[in-house]
């Protein structure tokens, strides 16, 4: 199992904010749980193919080809605007 | 180093003086106060709500704070950023570095914020009399990080 | 434009504060508090008595905010200079800049600074074991403040 | 008549700080003062030939050439440590 977190303009999109998952058969990458979520459609594929898309694993920010293990926190999030 | 994420307003005076007197050979404190503006990109701004992601948020922070004591000569750092729903006027967000000289004081902090506005998982949602939505990202806030890579 | 010169102390959060709140449209307030070290080219400071030019220094500090204040997209400037004996840990100077931008706010601040340590007419007298002597200019400064001419 | 103020290091030389004196015939600018206060010897003659001396007319700072009229306030003093 993963926990996957979403966060501001994705969290409101889905309406709601966290997930628990089943590493799915073939997804080792953010890019291929990126793919996999999409593939659900509707606002899922929204969010995963409009405006740029930010990952981290276990609270570190991370490329798309960062290898995701059983176990792990993925969060995803819109570019940040803090400060 | 101090981090700290939280609703409650803060003072940015103490902060600053609890800098100031906690070490021996302070000679400079460097601050930056944001506060949410009356207006942005032309809008008038009735509310701003920020959200960020706990756990990683306070990493992202205190990570920017090792980056800066490890590449200047500084004393001590404190953050201190808040989430929730604010107003205009309202404080966002205190950076403050103490170190013996000023050159380097001032280089950490402004580091610090440039680094805190492109990495540091923070969200704002601004509230105009068209309703609310979600603030972008600015192009001149990456701008502004890239100079310190370059400068290395 | 707020410019003191004067023996008392200051609140460096009060100062802030009323940057933050004076004008609509401030997003950040940058601010620089100088305090007397303990230690200062390796010899314990007991004291340091900071002498000025009545009339001169407030006009050197003002033309300096001036400078600034043309310079760069800032709102307003706080300077607050002390004179008098000084002990390790007192403050010294205050240097606060409000803008709606951090980068001018930061830039100000710091070019106010680099100006007030060459061209403002204070002399500091530092005492130490050793007795009294008057500090000596410092080329590091000079240099800090070239760098704003070849900058322009 | 001008007003000539002594700061810091060379208000402590002379144990004075401040002094009214006639515009002396021939001298015109800074350079030229320094020159003829100098020639009074002892702590004068240190404090202008020593160390590095600032001036100022009338509380701005100028260049040793620099032209002085009658009335005015010129200001020596060392280079500044402030801040």
């Amino acid at each position: 199992m993963i926990k996957v977190l979403y966060f501001a303009r994705l969290k409101e999109s889905l309406s709601y904010s966290t997930e628990d998952i089943a590493l799915p058969p073939g997804v080792t990458t953010i890019a291929g749980l990126m793919q996999h979520l999409a593939a659900r459609g509707d606002a899922w594929s929204a969010i995963f193919t409009g405006k740029q898309v930010r990952a981290a694993i276990n609270h570190t920010l991370v490329k798309n080809d960062a290898v995701i293990k059983d176990g792990d926190e993925v969060g995803f999030f819109p570019p940040v605007t803090g400060g | 180093m101090t981090v700290r994420v939280q609703r409650e307003d803060f003072n940015a005076g103490t902060e600053i003086e609890s800098l100031r007197l906690a070490a021996a050979g302070v000679g400079a404190v460097v601050s930056f106060v944001g506060q949410v503006r009356d207006v942005n990109d032309g809008a008038n701004i009735s509310m701003l709500t920020l959200e960020y992601y706990p756990g990683m948020t306070e990493k992202s922070l205190e990570s920017i704070a090792e980056q800066a004591k490890r590449r200047w000569n500084i004393l001590d750092t404190v953050i201190i950023h808040r989430y929730g729903e604010l107003l205009p006027a309202d404080q966002i967000v205190l950076v403050a570095v103490s170190g013996a000289h000023r050159k380097e004081a001032f280089a950490a902090c402004e580091f610090i914020m440039d680094y805190l506005k492109t990495e540091a998982p923070f969200w704002k949602k601004e509230k105009t009399a068209l309703g609310e939505h979600w603030v972008e990202a600015r192009d001149s806030d990456d701008t502004a990080r890239e100079r310190w890579i370059a400068d290395q």
